[in-house]
């Protein structure tokens, strides 16, 4: 499923775009990271664990940058295992500059397989949009602490 | 606060008082058919959905599958090998076989569960009742339409054929 | 079926069951365990322990809180609902209640359970915001209470966090209530719900159109108190176009947009039409 | 020692006047008293010492490489036993025997996926635990690496070869072939109209039977012979497939069963989890026990076939006189043939439908795509193309604007033409079509139709009728097959009974069948005594089926609606046997004829004087234990008698496709009314009348019960039951909270009527009728398109209509439909 959308930042674009390519802090960005190790400047790995108000959903997750045009662009792919679930997702953003402030268009393409998909389809999409749009907040929590140092 | 993750429970099954060692996560559905070996009691599905594994706990109808066996600690569980008595059966369970209520019989056990439970609560039932009494059992042989005549009949009603 | 190991604790108060959910963030209450057993069952979400309500008798219960209002014990199962007393004073409650899954499930699923799962397709969460329900969770730090609107959070997101326990649900004094489904089958899972509660005003509240209930605001604002069937049909122009409802085999984005308008109307003349 | 007779069927029966018994009778079922108290034996409830548990590690992913499995973590684990893979899957058996003709023929199919999965929930390796709980842990620890592939969920994009699943064959075509009977471009110039109706599509879904599937396994070390206490409901095909597999003998595989939760054709593709487990019980040396859970069941285990029809072109006279049709079918069969292709032959069993239309032309295709593997389904496969007969007919009528009952009427095959040779050389045996829908009229209140519509309109609903009349072909030729591949060595049919009487004088029958609630051991009961002159409860019928003691043909199991024709036909022709070698030993010891007896009350008497009387005991007692006495010439009696009922089967012409594919043809007419709320596209079906013949009924209320269940199982699949895909090839609905069955809240008020047109080419009259033939997702469509006629007119091109495509229907009415020479 394809999720998109547009954020923009009270932050000039270099800070944005270190902050979305410090594995360090996109970590911060997610939820449950339980650890993350950086294995190079393009694959990293998050032990997480989605906390689902049922119980948390842990998963796996290796990442890795397969496009970079600094500073406007950079696309993601991750593969995410779980005992739960499989996730295979491809994400992409432009940064734009917008005043003195930045704009990021973001999209993803999120694909979940696995005994969460015999939940029913009806909580597969929103559970997506709710982690996505934790992570979108977290970020610009991050944005703003690095755009403060 | 004292966690377990497993425990010997005491519970009261069709009358016989059992204690039995547990893991935490065993469902009550296997606890009946594989430890006890009421194998009475089935299996039709994975979700809570087809009925086939209906007790009454407490005297209430519920699904076994939904229960975890340790929360049964000191609870009384009426399975259908509890129905008849050596081999007598009862007029609601006659009333299954006159009336051609069952095929395959996978489902039969829960549905006659079901069953007991509403005529506990409604000697008479409308047809209503008694579809809306089994709603939460599948049967994918009988279309229904001969359990409800026999539940009907059990309940000393006249069958519209 | 088959569930993972889970650690288990059958606390006596809320004292206990707090406590317990609060030495362990892994930790999840069970209430009738309708939707967290078959979670589970699926390994889709598995707690580490489970704190079993089933004794707690602080947790059960329906009083009147004399105003007219009413307050539900989280531990109510829906067959509490629909035989009891005071119960049959809100009669929205029981005519729900009536129509959710089958016997077994009304025996043992309990409405704090169907609000903490907060599964899009349940009937009580779209309910209860329309009711402007109040929701009262106990921590270790304390009680807090809080709007229909800010408790559901997510799928199975609710503001109840780890270490938290919903005690109760208090509902204000109305009677005006209206609830309208589409369902896959009789009584079968929904697949777009409305509510509605006239108090001086129409609360009106969607299910199934996004991960939490959906207020229909500007359908409310334009219907004010005038409740006659043209003004409703025409406050409800448009509603559909303010959702984004996710398609899935059951429906698509749009269908569920046309079935919010149309629900989103029914539930409210028949919240007219209830004495 | 027992002795077989087997006697070539003549083509019509000759039947003595049945004298009143109890075939016919509503006799209470043997099976009911232990089910009704949980004391049925399902393959779940059998339990061996130290038996381990499987569990399948399934794949996530509908296409992918399997690059690695990594199963360290799980033997770790304490508790496992051991596991397998498809590495030694590869290296121990040999690939499942394929049915069809190239490229089908190359596709190889083993018990675990070997090298690339092709659909989701395949299973990829199997673990082995103390409990049923550990095993899953285990199989949870195992780490597989895929890499995913482009996904194939549809046949048309199956078609174009861009993507192949199975690499051996080449290509995902499984077979394909042109049927075309009588003179389709002549009866098009004869036509006043041709009706052209772009796509039709049979979606999928399965009669998903309670009882998942499963088995317990054990292997004998000494004997190199497997017991498997399951539920396959065809284990003579089973074995067939299994033991080549094994590199083993069909006699080291023993299938037990007693009770089986349903069945429906569901549980006739089970080798490939069968032969995991026969691997893993000689690997551990250890019986190992495995069930099914219901969303393993619907995302890897038995669909329906998904079909959809293009191009249908129908000529028609301007008086609505149906000449005939041509059409381009693509079936798609999922991952695997497995069974396949028979389906692309089995509905040429009801080329015409009910019709008289000579002139049929039909492009069949079968594929395969990234979805379950289908198997036979209730209806198999004649269902698809009886929906297509029925949608062509309703809607031609809808397009000229003729009157659905009269276009029936008017092309029904009638009852004078019976037996009736179709286009194909198929030959209906009996039936009257047009009486069939008069009753269902009749008992629906049709006269009141117009009436019901405006109460209906008045209450905002719309108002829609439909008809749905259909065929169950029963009792196979297996030379059809080879109208297949002319290779296979298949023809006939062939079914087994035993009816033997013991010392003490109990009457002991034993079956070639698997049943699975259709009352065997019954309806056995009734045919032996009425020829032995007892009661049915002096009759034990042993329940189930167990290949090492029942006695078994080729064909034996319970399947393809026959059990009335092919069962009873055995028991008929072994309790003959018996009837008259009892009457040989009375005689004997009476001194009297063969001719001067009778069989009554339970004894062998004279018939001019019944005081001189032996009882069925002292016959017994006489023949096993104090066979002294009797005269030499009745020494050869053995009171065992085994009997193979064979029809009259020719071998059908392969170059023409023509031959007489089944023996009986039982008939349906089904109609219903429906409400749609327009505001919503929600629906109900708010009243149902279902007309059944099916020759002679030997247990009435067994018939209505197959009959009330056919229905049960069409409206669900005329309205939510449908296995739906996402792109992705994931599983949409892959279990009961997305797949709805019907509710007993669902469910129509339901009136039954019959009528018993008596086959002339079966032993009793009677005629398989289990399966039905879908009529009731037929007249669902009809109804729907009558209702939706006044609003825009659309044409219901599917068969699984739930809510959401009725409002599509609504939204935006499409007809797809060209009428030439208006």
């Amino acid at each position: 499923m394809k999720v998109e959308g547009t954020r923009s930042f009270a932050a000039p674009r270099e800070t944005v775009w270190e902050v979305l390519n410090d594995p360090a802090r996109m970590a911060k960005t997610m939820p449950g990271v339980e650890s993350f190790d950086v294995s190079d400047d393009t694959h990293w790995r998050a032990n997480v664990k989605i906390p689902l108000g049922l119980g948390g959903l842990s998963m796996s997750i290796d990442f890795e940058k397969t496009e970079e045009r600094r500073p406007e662009f950079a696309r993601l792919a991750a593969k995410g295992n779980g005992v739960g679930a499989i996730m295979n997702m491809v994400t992409a953003f432009h940064l734009t500059e917008d005043g003195g402030g930045t704009e990021m268009k973001w999209e993803a393409d999120v694909k979940i397989a696995g005994p969460v998909g015999s939940m029913g389809q009806r909580v597969l999409q929103p559970i997506v949009n709710q982690q996505v749009n934790a992570v979108l907040t977290a970020l610009e929590k991050q944005v703003q602490e690095a755009n403060t140092q | 606060m004292e966690t377990v993750s497993s425990k010997r429970i005491a519970v009261t099954v069709n009358g016989e008082r059992i204690e039995y060692d547990l893991e935490a996560r065993r469902l009550l559905v296997h606890f009946l058919r594989d430890d006890l070996d009421l194998t009475g009691t089935h299996v039709g599905c994975d979700t809570g959905n087809c009925g086939a594994c209906s007790v009454l706990y407490n005297g209430r109808l519920v699904k076994s599958c939904m229960l975890l066996a340790i929360q049964a600690e000191g609870a009384t569980i009426e399975t259908v090998e509890s129905l008849s008595s050596d081999g007598e059966l009862t007029p609601l369970q006659q009333a299954f076989s006159d009336h051609h209520a069952l095929q395959c019989g996978y489902c039969t056990p829960g549905m006659l569960m079901s069953a007991t439970a509403l005529l506990r609560a409604d000697e008479r039932p409308t047809e209503q009742q008694i579809r809306k009494a089994i709603q939460g059992n599948i049967c994918r042989c009988t279309g229904y339409v001969n359990i409800v005549r026999a539940i009907q009949a059990a309940s000393g009603q006249a069958v519209e054929r | 079926m088959l569930l993972r190991e889970v650690e288990y604790a059958r606390p006596q108060t809320v004292e206990e069951a707090v406590r317990a959910l609060a030495e362990n963030d892994g930790a999840r209450a069970l209430a009738g365990g309708q939707t967290l057993i078959n979670v589970m069952k699926a390994r889709a979400a598995s707690p580490d322990v489970l704190v079993d309500l089933q004794d707690v008798e602080e947790l059960r219960g329906i009083r009147d809180t004399g105003n007219g209002g009413l307050e539900l014990g989280a531990m109510t199962t829906y067959a509490d609902l629909l035989a009891d007393e005071a119960a049959g004073a809100r009669s929205i409650l029981g005519e729900v209640a009536a129509a959710i899954a089958d016997v077994q499930v009304r025996n043992r699923g309990t409405i704090g359970g169907n609000v903490c799962s907060s599964d899009p397709t349940n009937h009580f969460p779209p309910l209860l915001v329309a009711m402007n329900a109040q929701f009262t969770i106990r921590g270790v730090d304390g009680e807090r209470t809080l709007p229909a609107n800010e408790f559901f959070l997510g799928v199975y997101m609710t503001a109840a966090g780890p270490g938290e326990l919903l005690t109760r649900i208090t509902l204000p004094p109305g009677g005006q209530d209206g609830f309208a489904a589409v369902t896959i089958g009789m009584d079968g899972t929904a697949i777009v719900s409305a509510a509605a509660s006239l108090n001086g005003g129409a609360r009106i509240a969607l299910g199934c159109v996004d991960a939490t209930p959906v207020r229909a605001t500007q359908m409310e604002q334009r219907i004010g108190e005038d409740y006659s069937v043209d003004t409703v049909r025409a406050a409800a122009q448009g509603l559909g176009a303010t959702l984004d409802p996710p398609s899935d085999v059951h429906a698509s984005t749009d269908y569920r947009r046309h079935l919010a308008e149309v629900l989103a109307v029914r539930a409210v003349l028949r919240a007219r039409e209830r004495r | 020692m027992t002795e077989t007779q087997t006697q070539p069927q003549p083509l019509v029966v000759e039947r003595e006047e049945t004298k009143p018994g109890f075939v016919g009778q509503n006799v209470p079922r043997k099976e009911d008293k232990r089910l009704v108290q949980g004391e049925g034996v399902f393959f779940d409830d059998v339990k061996r010492h130290g038996m381990g548990y499987v569990h399948f590690v399934r794949s996530p992913y509908a296409h992918a490489k399997v690059k690695s499995i990594d199963l360290t973590k799980a033997l770790e684990l304490g508790g496992v036993y051991g596991t397998l893979t498809g590495d030694e899957v590869a290296i121990l058996t040999d690939p499942f025997f394929e049915l069809s003709v190239k490229p089908g023929a190359d596709i190889k199919d083993y018990a675990l996926a070997v090298g690339r999965v092709r659909h989701v929930g395949e299973p990829v390796a199997a673990v082995v635990a103390s409990s049923r709980e550990l095993a899953r842990d285990a199989a949870d620890l195992v780490e597989v690496e895929y890499e995913p592939l482009p996904v194939l969920t549809t046949g048309e994009e199956a078609l174009r070869d861009e993507t192949i699943l199975h690499e051996d064959a080449g290509s995902n075509v499984v077979w394909s072939g042109v049927f075309d009977w009588g003179d389709w471009e002549g009866a098009k110039a004869e036509a006043d109209h041709v009706v052209k109706i772009e796509r039709l599509h049979f979606d999928r879904f399965s009669s998903t039977p309670l009882e998942c599937a499963g088995a317990l396994v054990e292997y004998n070390r000494g004997t190199g012979q497997w017991t498997m206490h399951c539920n396959h409901q065809m284990p003579g095909i089973g074995a067939i497939w299994m033991a080549p597999a094994l590199r083993t003998g069909v006699d080291k595989l023993r299938f037990v069963t007693q009770d089986i939760g349903g069945a429906f054709g569901n549980k006739i593709c089970l080798h490939p989890q069968f032969v995991a487990l026969c691997l893993l019980a000689r690997k551990l040396n250890r019986p190992v026990q495995w069930t099914e859970w219901r969303t393993d069941q619907h995302t890897a285990n038995a669909h329906g076939n998904e079909r959809t029809f293009l191009d249908v072109e129908v000529a028609v006279k301007a008086d609505g006189t149906l000449l005939g049709f041509n059409c381009r079918a693509i079936d798609d069969c999922g991952a695997f043939p497995r069974y396949e292709p028979l389906g692309c032959i089995i509905w040429a069993q009801v080329t015409p439908g009910c019709y008289r239309w000579r002139n049929i032309r039909v492009d069949f295709t079968q594929v395969c795509t990234n979805k379950s593997p289908v198997s036979p389904n209730r209806g198999y496969s004649r269902m698809q193309h009886l929906w297509l007969t029925e949608r062509i007919v309703d809607i031609v009528a809808h397009e000229l604007e003729l009157d659905p009952v009269e276009i029936r009427k008017r092309n029904y095959v009638r009852a004078e033409e019976m037996p009736y040779e179709t286009p194909n050389g198929c030959v209906y045996d009996s039936g009257d079509y047009a009486r069939g829908l008069d009753l269902a009229l009749e008992l629906i209140g049709y006269d009141r139709l117009e009436e019901k519509r405006r109460d209906a309109e008045e209450r905002g609903k719309l108002l829609g009728f439909g008809i749905g009349s259909t065929l169950d072909s029963g009792t196979n030729n297996f030379g059809q097959s080879t109208l297949l591949n002319p290779e296979l060595q298949f023809s006939g049919n062939n079914e087994v009974a035993t009816v033997k009487l013991d010392i003490f004088g109990e009457i002991v029958v034993t079956l070639g069948t698997v049943p699975q609630g259709q009352g065997h051991e019954t309806t056995a009961a009734q045919v032996v005594a009425d020829i032995l002159g007892c009661s049915p409860d002096d009759v034990t019928v042993r329940p189930g089926h167990d290949s090492y003691w029942n006695s078994h043909a080729g064909f034996s199991g319970t399947y393809a609606s026959q059990f009335a024709v092919t069962g009873l036909g055995a028991v008929k022709g072994a309790t003959d046997m018996l009837a008259s070698q009892i009457k040989r030993v009375a005689a004997g010891v009476l001194g009297a004829s063969e001719d001067d007896l009778e069989l009554a009350e339970g004894q062998a008497r004279l018939k001019a004087n019944p005081e001189a009387a032996i009882p069925f005991m002292g016959i017994g007692a006489i023949v096993n234990a104090n066979n002294a006495i009797l005269p030499m010439e009745v020494r050869d009696v053995t009171l065992n008698c085994r009997y193979v009922y064979v029809p009259p089967f020719e071998l059908p012409d392969f170059e023409r496709k023509f031959g007489n594919l089944t023996l009986t043809y039982a008939s349906q007419v089904h109609v219903c009314l429906i409400e749609i709320d327009p505001e919503t596209g929600v629906y109900d079906i708010v009243d149902y009348a279902a007309v059944d013949d099916c020759g002679k009924r030997i247990h009435p209320q067994i018939v209505e019960g197959q009959v009330h269940g056919a229905t049960a199982q069409a409206l669900g699949a005329a309205t939510h039951e449908i296995f739906a895909y996402d792109d992705e090839g994931n599983l949409l609905t892959p279990n009961f909270y997305d797949y709805h069955v019907p509710h007993a809240l669902d469910m129509p008020p339901m009136q039954n009527g019959y009528l018993e047109s008596a086959s002339p080419f079966t032993p009793l009259g009677a005629k398989g009728m289990g399966e039905g033939g879908g009529a009731g997702i037929h007249a669902v469509c009809a109804a729907l398109q009558d209702a939706l006629r006044s609003r825009g007119n659309t044409t219901v091109w599917r068969s699984c209509n739930p809510y959401h495509q009725v409002w599509q229907y609504l939204q935006s009415p499409a007809r797809g439909v060209e009428v030439t020479g208006r």
